[in-house]
């Protein structure tokens, strides 16, 4: 079993069915089943020209376009192993994967991507040939080591005759254990590692989960997010082989929202953040909304919050309700729907990090199943996934079918499955790590499974839950994400492990909070000083208390309350190397980076001036430097601020 | 036969003075279009309210008499007064000057800077407007204009040609004050705008409007001033014709033959007004003399157009208009 | 507001008619270039019901509803005011307009309701034979023509022989009407005819009146309407053309068109249909009618040439509703039986002198083969100082032999073109 | 029968090969009324050439591009187009020809969407007939769909897809010059004329299109004969350059060659402009 | 707020350039056309088939006319009650000339005569720009009017000029003469509107239309990119008259049934047509039938307010009427210059918006 298998079965199957979009040249343009496959097969060849052996890895970098899923599966057809990239790396970071995976290919989108492969590749030898998809502004290029893709196909179909059986043979020696892909995964700590996972990996999980949402061939997927990352790989390789539903890919980011919309999903994806930034706007929006609307908004989104959830979970609900919730579907959440191109959704999974209640619940109200799962590359993601009428906020839901799960005494979670990786490439030591000989692996995730509902309720990161100086528990990532479901806040770094208090630093969110500072007539020139701003600071100092007050509630959590904060001067950053390129913040980085500023929120001092290095959008340093205010939240007692 | 040629040439000269009343209404146009722009279809329709205005003022009706009486069930209709001509002509000129602070208040401020033709649509609205105000405040019946202005065949005239030529020439007596009255009123609007200041601003605004703005000349009191002097036009106008045919609906129509004399002298000039005028005048005369009885006659509506029509053709800017340099 | 919107709505849908009483549409226009000539036409034409109504208690005891709709002399509001008041039981369309008689011919036929255009509209449809539904009697332009050569003829002593007449028209249906019986008529008195036609407004005339001044015609008649008619008389004042030499026909002969012109328009003259004198009627009118706030203008136009032309017509239609009444035996009549009745129409003296109107028209009776009346028509004469029309004749005969065979050939054209068999139907 | 001066296979500074003279401009003289805008200048352009007019204001630049595009026909000189003589023309007849421009203010069809304002481009290619364009299905929808995926492919080019069904009214002046670059660029000119195609840009934006104009070089092969103030912008894009001053033609060569030219740094660059 | 757009994407350009891409727009014009052929024809009386369905219908095929000449070309007319009339005469001409012709051609070919007369009077608009032009229409207008009125080989020499249509059938149904049906009278009236609404959509979607509106929106930058102005111009001359005619002929057979030429189509009409026009929008078929709905229904509803509704006199109220329209164009105009098409465009987007404001 393989996916060129799945492939060829599709097209048995549904060989005129659309299989590919892509918004290109105004309109979306499709291929089918059997287009796509000839494709593939166009390029397969071409790599056989090239000269592509088994177990050579062939690495895609670009933006999601059909082109380049084709080059995954045409690279799978020649018995190589490919390896896309994150799109929006550097250079080095390009030229790290290439070497560790040591590709003898590239297939690169467009000039941007083949520059910074030109750039690096007089240190990797092993690299043999570039391709590119869009040809504009490569015509000068020296073409030795470089080819078009429509030329490689070309060259691949003029060879058809002398390559095709090869490439049969090659295909059809695939088996379930042969890599399918391999997934470099961005890590909060440290180089990436490559995550190797065969066939057996993703078409199992991709069949389990398929089963568990009864996802059909008539879905409709958008496939835009970083191809590097193992979900895109899962939903629109994984599953969409699977199910042999249509990908569709955007016509560039710019144009993700409209094109969006225009597809209508109904099998969707989206990180945490996305769906706040969508609700974020929503509320926006609807400021500038006449009195008729923001009236007949608000009271229709009371009765969705009331009874939205409910009716979607086929929870009984009054019959007046039931009526007034149709009108509202028409007049408020229908369109709203339409607009957030939502109105087809069938089954919408968001994962990565915890999502604020309130934004869950939001689009849950109106309607759309939005659900949580769990998981990780190591995983061919899934691990655990909400079932419909089972879905809350505050778990991640029960294990995918064919998946075991295990906490042990230090709160980690361990699973056991058949997406689980056959090892982490040219890793051996991180393989034996991660997973132990009965092929348990550890997730580095600290959390536990509810009592009767068996839910999986994930607290933190295993490694940076620690304990406070009194030796109760401290999981930053818990109050973070609290903190972070205030629109106003962007990301919040909480400290703590090992003390006697916990402190915080405070993002605010510049979007929400300009937009805020216009309606309130106050001037700012800079995101330093509107972070500054004394009403902003009151305004986050609220959210901290009202954070605060919830966490009191829970005996194991209660030691995690934030006594002091501050707002920091600058965004974090992933150029900085502050977060990470999937925005999880790396504690580590900076905690050193701004170890004045720590100081100062636990020397108990009312101000801090700090001079903190930044890059720019063009790569180059500057320095910005600021005075920022720290702000109690919970008094000291005296007595302790006596005896320091 | 020499009849037949003095004939013609009383047709000339005959068409010569009507062309000078077409040129008074064609005047009213010329103005308003050269300070801002606006096509001015009501000029037409000012005439006839301007006209109405001074014979019910003379008369003392009751403005909306009838309105009043159909809301209040009274019987009123007028005051019982008469008033002199002159002072109902001053009177009707502030009713002139009122009309044009309104136009500019409710229409024209609002629709600055939009499209010639939007600007010549709302001009049309007001026709109808002003057309409906008028039947309303003073009524549709056909009212009698007499501030005094004579009438009739020129005996005098008609006695000298007799002596010379041996043919009288009929002028009507009307036509020779028309033409001296316009005579004075394009010497009237020459003297305004060379020596007053508000007809120099009103000059520079024709010229330039954006420069005239950054001088600091207020674009809305020199609207309202062309709109007045328009009117006061349209009053002239609507003395000279409603004393041919009486004060009534129909007066307002002179507008259609203002519009090929428009065509002629450039929408632009005012010189351009009076010849184009006189040319229209005396051509559709000769014409319906000459041409029309071999085709039926009644040529006159028509023969206007199609002249002015050929004449733009080989000089599209018309006659006095500046000339169209196309750049890119 | 709900009324408001209702009452438009039920108007828009011509709600089903009321049966109580006897509806007279009045398409008038009280605007527009005719308002001046529509006005008092109306006013007559209402009056005149309104005093039925109070002075008589209605039509054979029936009341009389007048419904009024502004046309502005525009066809199309005409045909919208025909269908908005058709179906409320209209008994006969008096439209005040040629063209939307032309446009009314064939509709009345279809719709079974009779047309009365009483000097005005389709010549030809004085045969009732082709033109069932159509009624123009007591005359019509063609009528009025001959009785204007007629009293030509008579001032001349019988003889028209090389005297020059100078049609001044308007240039439409209306003012082309005349000329061909003019023609006819030329041919047979040996006179010279001109025709100058003069162009909708015709608010400029000079080179027609200097051509008539060059040409020195002995006669000028004229087929005009609106403000054509007030030019044209101070045209011909100012040219100095003897007054009493210029004929208009019966819509060019009004207070409106001469005031213009003042003392200068002194011994204009023009035909009538009617004679205006200050007859008993207006007496009653003003007691019941004017003074009881019922009048449907403001009083002051009873007694004028065409309040009286509009109140005779009026009192047609009464006199035919009465005839209908009669043979029909029944009080509440419909718009058939309308048609019976002015087909039947019998307009004596005697009536008339009953009615408080000596003499307004000449006597007539209607026939199926004769929807026209006797065409009869008189002359009357401005007296600029007094202020007053002054009928100068008795009505005059018009000279039927040339008439008869034009009304033959025309209405002959009519049916053949719309597949109309000529006859009279057993009604 | 081409009987220019070819010099087809010259090579120019840069290493790029040059093709045979598309345009050759021979002794052209221009006067409006008593007004000479343009006296007996001669020059030539060649096929692949970016070929740019320089000099200070009133130099004539303007008019001679004028007399290029067929907008203005001169009193005196020939204009020969791909080996032909070029009679007097009306502008849309030359455009038909194959030679399309920008305007130096902007003159984008305001009534319409960035995408029609862009088939206007196509005009000069539409061969379905009044009747099937009023049929619509079958030729002229066939047709317009065609046309409809090369403009799409220019719009790819140009990165214009985001404001693709904006009305061109409300784009901002940068995007404007863009959209009008498009249109031209939508009738496959053989010669494209560029009226200070940076006029009034940021560097940025500068940058931006001297890179499109660079591109649609390369790219598409076509020639470009622009007009434009930023000697920089000059010097950096064109393959040769013509100076006018006063309707003079006061230098011609490389930008190397010009920049070294006396009488050109005595009218022109020794003077301040704007 | 009833748009529901997610999902609904083109994947061909015809679709993209359909006339109604969004799937909501599509499902109400199909809703329109099943009501204006399948429902109307049925319940519809003679008041409401004389008294405003006709004259809508006709007075939109010839605002659709006018609009392309000059919402689409730019090129103002004062002459369409000219052109109508040339429509009117040629059918009445046609029809009695040829008893036999169906009028539904007849109707046509009146169109394609009144197209050729447009030509010729489109010729001075390759010298004449802006009102220039509009005024040298009024030439046409007034010259063409008078020539009907003139020549008496127009009116088959009838005694008073008035031309008067015989009846015609299409499938034995009477459409012209006095025994018609309203709804027969409706039919063959919204056929040659939905005709001429889809010709102006196809020729105004494509090549031609963008060289109308090319010449419209700059002439000059127009004819430097290829377009040949004398044949926008004359096209638009010729595409304008033929539908202007086309109405003028159904003004006359259909509608009145008979007709003087001077009152039927006078400079009023022209002014009409201009209106409904520029009141709808300006290079917008809808907005033409928008136009001509509300212009045609506004003095009737006034009219039905006034007398009918609060039983003013007639007079009153027609002064009234008039003061009413002339200030509800001012008040269009100033609220909305690009007329009734632009406030729909703006109520759909603030729909396909909902609940957001922008």
């Amino acid at each position: 079993m393989s996916i060129p298998r799945l492939l060829a079965r599709n097209v048995d199957a549904y060989g005129s069915e659309p299989a590919y979009r892509e918004k290109d040249l105004g309109i979306w343009q499709v291929w089918s089943w059997s287009e796509a496959a000839a494709e593939i097969e166009a390029l397969a060849l071409g790599f056989l020209t090239l000269g592509a052996q088994p177990g050579d890895t062939i690495a895609i970098l670009g933006r999601n376009r059909p082109a380049l899923y084709w080059a995954m599966v045409a690279a799978q057809r020649v018995g190589a192993v490919p390896v896309p990239l994150y799109q929006d790396s550097v250079a080095e970071e390009i030229a790290f994967v290439l070497d560790h995976c040591e590709a003898r290919f590239v297939v690169a989108g467009d000039q941007e991507q083949v520059d910074k492969l030109i750039d690096v590749k007089d240190d990797l030898p092993v690299l043999a040939h570039i391709v590119y998809l869009d040809p504009r502004g490569l015509r000068k290029y020296d073409h030795t080591h470089l080819t078009a893709y429509a030329t490689l196909q070309d060259a691949g179909r003029a060879a058809r005759d002398d390559l095709m059986p090869e490439l049969v043979r090659r295909t059809d020696g695939l088996g379930p254990d042969d890599t399918c892909v391999m997934l470099y995964t961005s890590g909060t700590t440290g180089k990436p590692k490559g995550v190797v996972l065969s066939n057996r990996n993703i078409i199992e999980t991709a069949k389990n989960s398929a089963e568990f949402d009864r996802l059909r061939r008539d879905e409709e997927v958008l496939a835009y997010l970083p191809m590097a990352w193992v979900g895109d790989f899962i939903f629109s390789i994984g599953q969409a082989m699977w199910c042999g539903f249509c990908v569709n890919c955007p016509e560039s980011e710019d144009t993700m929202m409209t094109d969006l919309r225009e597809i209508g999903p109904t099998y969707y994806f989206a990180p945490p953040r996305v769906f706040e930034s969508q609700l974020t706007s929503v509320m926006i929006r609807m400021e500038d909304a006449g009195a008729l609307k923001k009236w007949l908004f608000d009271r229709f989104m009371a009765l969705a919050r009331r009874v939205g959830g409910p009716i979607l979970d086929g929870a009984p609900v009054a019959a007046s309700d039931r009526l007034a919730y149709r009108l509202g579907d028409l007049l408020v959440y229908g369109p709203l729907k339409n607009t957030l191109g939502f109105s087809r959704v069938r089954v919408g999974y968001t994962a990565g990090e915890a999502i604020g209640p309130e934004i869950f619940d939001f689009y849950r109200s109106l309607g759309i199943n939005l659900k949580q799962l769990y998981g990780q590359t190591e995983a061919s993601v899934f691990i655990t996934q909400q079932r419909d009428g089972e879905v809350r906020s505050d778990t991640v839901g029960t294990p995918t079918p064919g998946v075991e799960l295990r906490i042990d005494e230090s709160r980690e979670v361990f699973y056991r499955s058949p997406g689980v990786f056959v090892r982490y490439h040219k890793n051996p030591e991180s393989t034996a790590s991660t997973k132990d000989g009965e092929g348990w692996v550890a997730t580095g995730d600290a959390g536990f499974i509810e009592e009767g509902t068996g839910h999986l309720r994930i607290i933190d990161r295993a490694k940076d839950v620690g304990a406070m100086a009194d030796g109760s528990l401290f999981a930053p990532k818990f109050v973070e994400n609290k903190l972070k479901f205030y629109p106003d806040i962007l990301e919040a770094v909480v400290f703590g492990n090992g003390r006697d208090r916990c402190c915080a630093f405070i993002n605010i969110d510049l979007t929400a909070v300009g937009n805020w500072a216009e309606r309130n007539n106050i001037a700012y020139s800079s995101y330093q000083e509107l972070s500054q701003h004394p009403r902003v600071l009151d305004t986050i100092a609220g959210h901290v208390a009202a954070v605060n007050d919830s966490i009191a509630g829970d005996e194991m959590l209660s030691g995690c309350r934030i006594h002091r904060f501050l707002v920091l001067h600058k965004e974090l950053d992933a150029d900085d190397g502050e977060l990470t390129r999937t925005r999880k913040v790396r504690r580590r980085i900076i905690e050193d980076k701004f170890s004045d500023l720590i100081t100062a929120l636990y020397d108990g001092s009312d101000r801090v001036s700090t001079v903190t290095e930044v890059t720019y959008e063009d790569g180059r340093k500057g320095a910005i430097s600021a005075t920022l205010e720290i702000r109690d939240v919970i008094p000291a007692p005296a007595d302790r601020m006596a005896a320091q | 036969m020499p009849d037949q040629v003095f004939f013609a040439l009383e047709v000339m000269v005959n068409g010569l003075m009507v062309g000078v009343m077409y040129a008074l209404v064609a005047l009213g146009f010329v103005l308003i279009f050269k300070a801002s722009g606006i096509f001015n279809y009501a000029q037409g329709v000012m005439a006839l309210f301007a006209a109405l205005t001074l014979v019910g003022i003379q008369q003392g009706q009751v403005p909306f008499a009838h309105l009043i009486n159909a809301i209040f069930g009274t019987d009123i209709h007028h005051f019982g007064w008469q008033v002199p001509a002159l002072l109902a002509i001053v009177l009707t000129v502030l009713v002139m000057i009122g009309l044009a602070v309104l136009i500019e208040r409710i229409v024209l401020k609002h629709l600055v800077n939009q499209e010639p033709i939007i600007l010549f649509m709302a001009t049309i609205g007001l026709a109808y407007f002003l057309e409906g105000v008028g039947d309303l405040m003073w009524g549709s019946d056909i009212k009698v204009m007499d501030v005094g202005l004579p009438q009739g065949i020129s005996d005098s005239i008609d006695r000298a040609t007799f002596d010379w030529f041996g043919y009288g020439f009929f002028i009507d007596r009307l036509d020779i004050a028309a033409s001296i009255i316009a005579a004075l009123l394009v010497a009237a609007l020459i003297v305004f705008s060379q020596y007053t200041r508000e007809g120099r601003a009103l000059r520079a605004v024709a010229d330039d409007h954006q420069a005239a703005l950054s001088v600091g000349i207020s674009l809305r009191f020199i609207w309202v001033l062309v709109w007045s002097i328009a009117g006061f036009v349209a009053l002239v106008a609507g003395i000279m014709w409603g004393a041919k045919s009486g004060v009534q609906f129909s007066l307002s129509l002179i507008a259609l033959k203002a519009l090929p004399v428009l065509m002629l002298g450039g929408f632009t000039s005012i010189p351009g007004a009076i010849v184009g005028g006189l040319i229209i005048g005396m051509g559709e005369k000769l014409f319906e003399f000459i041409v029309g009885p071999l085709v039926g006659g009644a040529t006159e509506n028509w023969f206007a157009y199609v002249l002015a029509l050929l004449f733009l053709v080989f000089r599209p800017q018309g006659l006095f208009g500046e000339k169209i340099i196309e750049r890119v | 507001m709900t009324r408001l919107t209702t009452l438009a709505l039920g108007a828009a849908l011509a709600a089903g008619p009321a049966l109580a009483d006897l509806v007279f549409p009045d398409l008038s226009y009280r605007t527009g270039p005719y308002a001046a000539g529509g006005i008092p036409f109306s006013d007559g034409y209402q009056d005149y019901f309104a005093l039925v109504n109070a002075r008589d208690g209605g039509i054979g005891g029936v009341p009389a509803r007048v419904v009024e709709c502004e046309t502005a002399y525009n066809t199309e509001k005409g045909v919208e005011c025909y269908e908005a008041t058709k179906g409320e039981g209209a008994l006969v369309y008096q439209p005040l307009s040629t063209g939307i008689t032309y446009q009314l011919i064939p509709k009345v036929q279809a719709d079974g309701i009779p047309l009365h255009t009483m000097g005005y509209g389709r010549t030809s449809a004085a045969n009732g034979e082709v033109f069932s539904h159509v009624f123009n009697y007591p005359a019509n332009y063609w009528d009025a023509a001959s009785v204007a050569i007629s009293y030509l003829s008579g001032e001349n002593g019988g003889d028209l022989t090389g005297k020059k007449i100078t049609l001044l028209y308007h240039n439409s249906a209306y003012g082309k009407e005349p000329i061909r019986t003019l023609e006819e008529l030329a041919a047979k008195h040996g006179y010279e005819l001109t025709t100058i036609a003069v162009d909708h407004p015709g608010q400029e005339q000079g080179s027609q009146w200097l051509r008539i001044r060059r040409e020195r015609p002995d006669y000028v008649i004229m087929w005009g309407w609106g403000v054509m008619n007030q030019v044209a008389i101070q045209e011909a004042a100012n040219i100095r053309f003897p007054m009493e030499n210029f004929i208009g026909n019966w819509w060019a002969g009004a207070e409106h068109d001469v005031t213009p012109a003042g003392a200068a328009a002194n011994g204009y003259k023009s035909l009538n249909m009617n004679r205006v004198v200050d007859y008993p009627v207006f007496d009653d009118i003003r007691t019941y009618v004017v003074e009881a706030g019922n009048a449907a203008g403001d009083g002051s136009n009873v007694g004028s040439v065409l309040y009286t032309r509009g109140m005779y017509a009026a009192m047609l239609a009464v006199e035919a509703a009465k005839t209908a009444q009669e043979i029909h035996g029944v009080a509440d009549i419909d718009a058939g039986m309308m048609r019976d009745g002015m087909e039947a129409l019998e307009m004596t003296a005697a009536k008339m002198e009953a009615l408080g109107m000596p003499g307004i028209g000449p006597e007539f009776s209607v026939t199926c083969q004769n929807h026209g009346g006797s065409g009869l028509g008189l002359v009357q004469q401005w007296d600029a100082a007094a202020g007053t029309w002054t009928p100068l004749t008795d009505f005059i005969a018009p000279d039927d032999a040339v008439i008869d065979p034009l009304i033959a050939a025309d209405s002959e054209a009519f049916a053949a073109e719309n597949g109309i068999t000529p006859g009279c139907a057993e009604s | 029968m081409n009987v220019a001066r070819n010099v087809a296979g010259e090579v120019t500074a840069d290493g790029r090969t040059l093709g045979g003279t598309l345009m050759d401009l021979r002794n052209i003289t221009l006067r409006f009324g008593g007004v000479t805008a343009i006296k007996d200048i001669s020059f030539d352009i060649r096929e692949g050439e970016i070929r740019a007019i320089i000099g200070p204001n009133g130099a004539g630049k303007s008019s001679m591009l004028n007399v290029i595009s067929g907008f203005y026909n001169p009193q005196e000189g020939e204009v020969w187009f791909r080996g032909d003589r070029r009679g007097p023309m009306r502008p849309y007849q030359v455009a038909r020809l194959g030679i399309a421009r920008t305007f130096q203010n902007i003159a984008l069809f305001d009534g319409m969407s960035v995408l029609d304002n862009i088939m206007t481009g196509r005009l000069t290619h539409t061969r379905s007939g009044l009747l099937d364009q009023a049929i619509w299905w079958g030729k002229a929808q066939r047709e317009e769909n065609a046309h409809r995926e090369k403009v799409e492919e220019i719009i790819d080019f140009l990165e214009i897809q985001r404001i693709r069904k904006t009305p061109v009214g409300r784009l901002p002046y940068g995007l404007k010059k863009r959209v009008e670059l498009a249109r031209a660029l939508a009738a496959e000119p053989k010669l494209l004329l560029l009226d200070e195609p940076m006029a009034g840009m940021n560097v940025e934006e500068k940058e931006d299109m001297s890179r499109y104009i660079l591109d649609v070089n390369d790219e598409f092969g076509t020639t470009v004969a622009l007009i434009e103030h930023d000697m920089g912008v000059v010097m950096d894009l064109s393959d040769r350059v013509v100076v006018m001053d006063y309707g003079r033609k006061i230098g011609d060569g490389t930008p190397s060659e010009v920049r070294n030219n006396q009488a050109v740094i005595d009218a022109y660059l020794g003077v301040a402009h704007d | 707020m009833f748009y529901r757009e997610a999902g609904d994407f083109k994947t061909r350009y015809a679709d993209d350039a359909q006339s109604f891409p969004i799937a909501f727009d599509r499902y109400r014009y199909y809703a329109v056309m099943v009501l204006a052929l399948g429902v109307v024809p049925f319940i519809v009386n003679d008041y409401w088939a004389n008294a405003v369905l006709l004259p809508f219908l006709i007075w939109s095929v010839a605002a659709i006319g006018l609009n392309i000449l000059t919402g689409y070309c730019g090129q103002v007319s004062l002459g369409t009650g000219g052109f109508m009339a040339v429509g009117a005469f040629a059918c009445y001409k046609l029809m009695t000339a040829f008893p036999g012709l169906n009028i539904g051609i007849v109707v046509l070919l009146s169109g394609g005569v009144t197209a050729g007369v447009g030509v010729l009077f489109g010729l001075p608009s390759l010298r004449i720009k802006g009102f220039y032009l509009a005024v040298a229409t009024l030439a046409a207008q007034f010259f063409l009017v008078w020539l009907f009125n003139r020549v008496p080989w127009f009116y088959n020499y009838s005694a008073s000029g008035q031309i008067s249509a015989p009846e015609r059938t299409v499938f034995g149904v009477p459409v012209t003469g006095p025994n018609t049906d309203a709804w027969a009278t409706y039919l063959f009236c919204l056929v040659f509107l939905i005709g001429a609404a889809w010709l102006a959509r196809n020729l105004t979607r494509g090549a031609v239309g963008r060289s109308w509106m090319a010449i419209r929106d700059m002439d000059i930058a127009a004819e430097i990119i290829g377009v040949n102005p004398l044949r926008a111009k004359l096209t638009a001359f010729m595409v304008s008259s033929f539908l202007v005619g086309i109405a003028g002929a159904l003004f006359f057979s259909v509608y009145l049934g008979a007709v003087e030429v001077g009152e039927a189509f006078g400079i009023q009409k022209s002014f009409l047509v201009l209106f409904m026009v520029i009141i709808g929008g300006l290079g917008s078929i809808f907005g033409s039938m928008a136009g001509a709905a509300f212009m045609v229904l506004l003095p009737v509803f006034l009219k039905n307010l006034l007398v009918g509704g609060l039983g003013w006199d007639t007079a009153l109220a027609a002064h009234f009427e008039l003061v009413i329209v002339g200030g509800l164009i001012i008040f269009f105009l100033i609220v909305e210059p690009h007329g009734l098409a632009r406030l729909w465009e703006l109520a759909k987007e603030k729909l396909r918006l909902w609940p957001f404001p922008h």
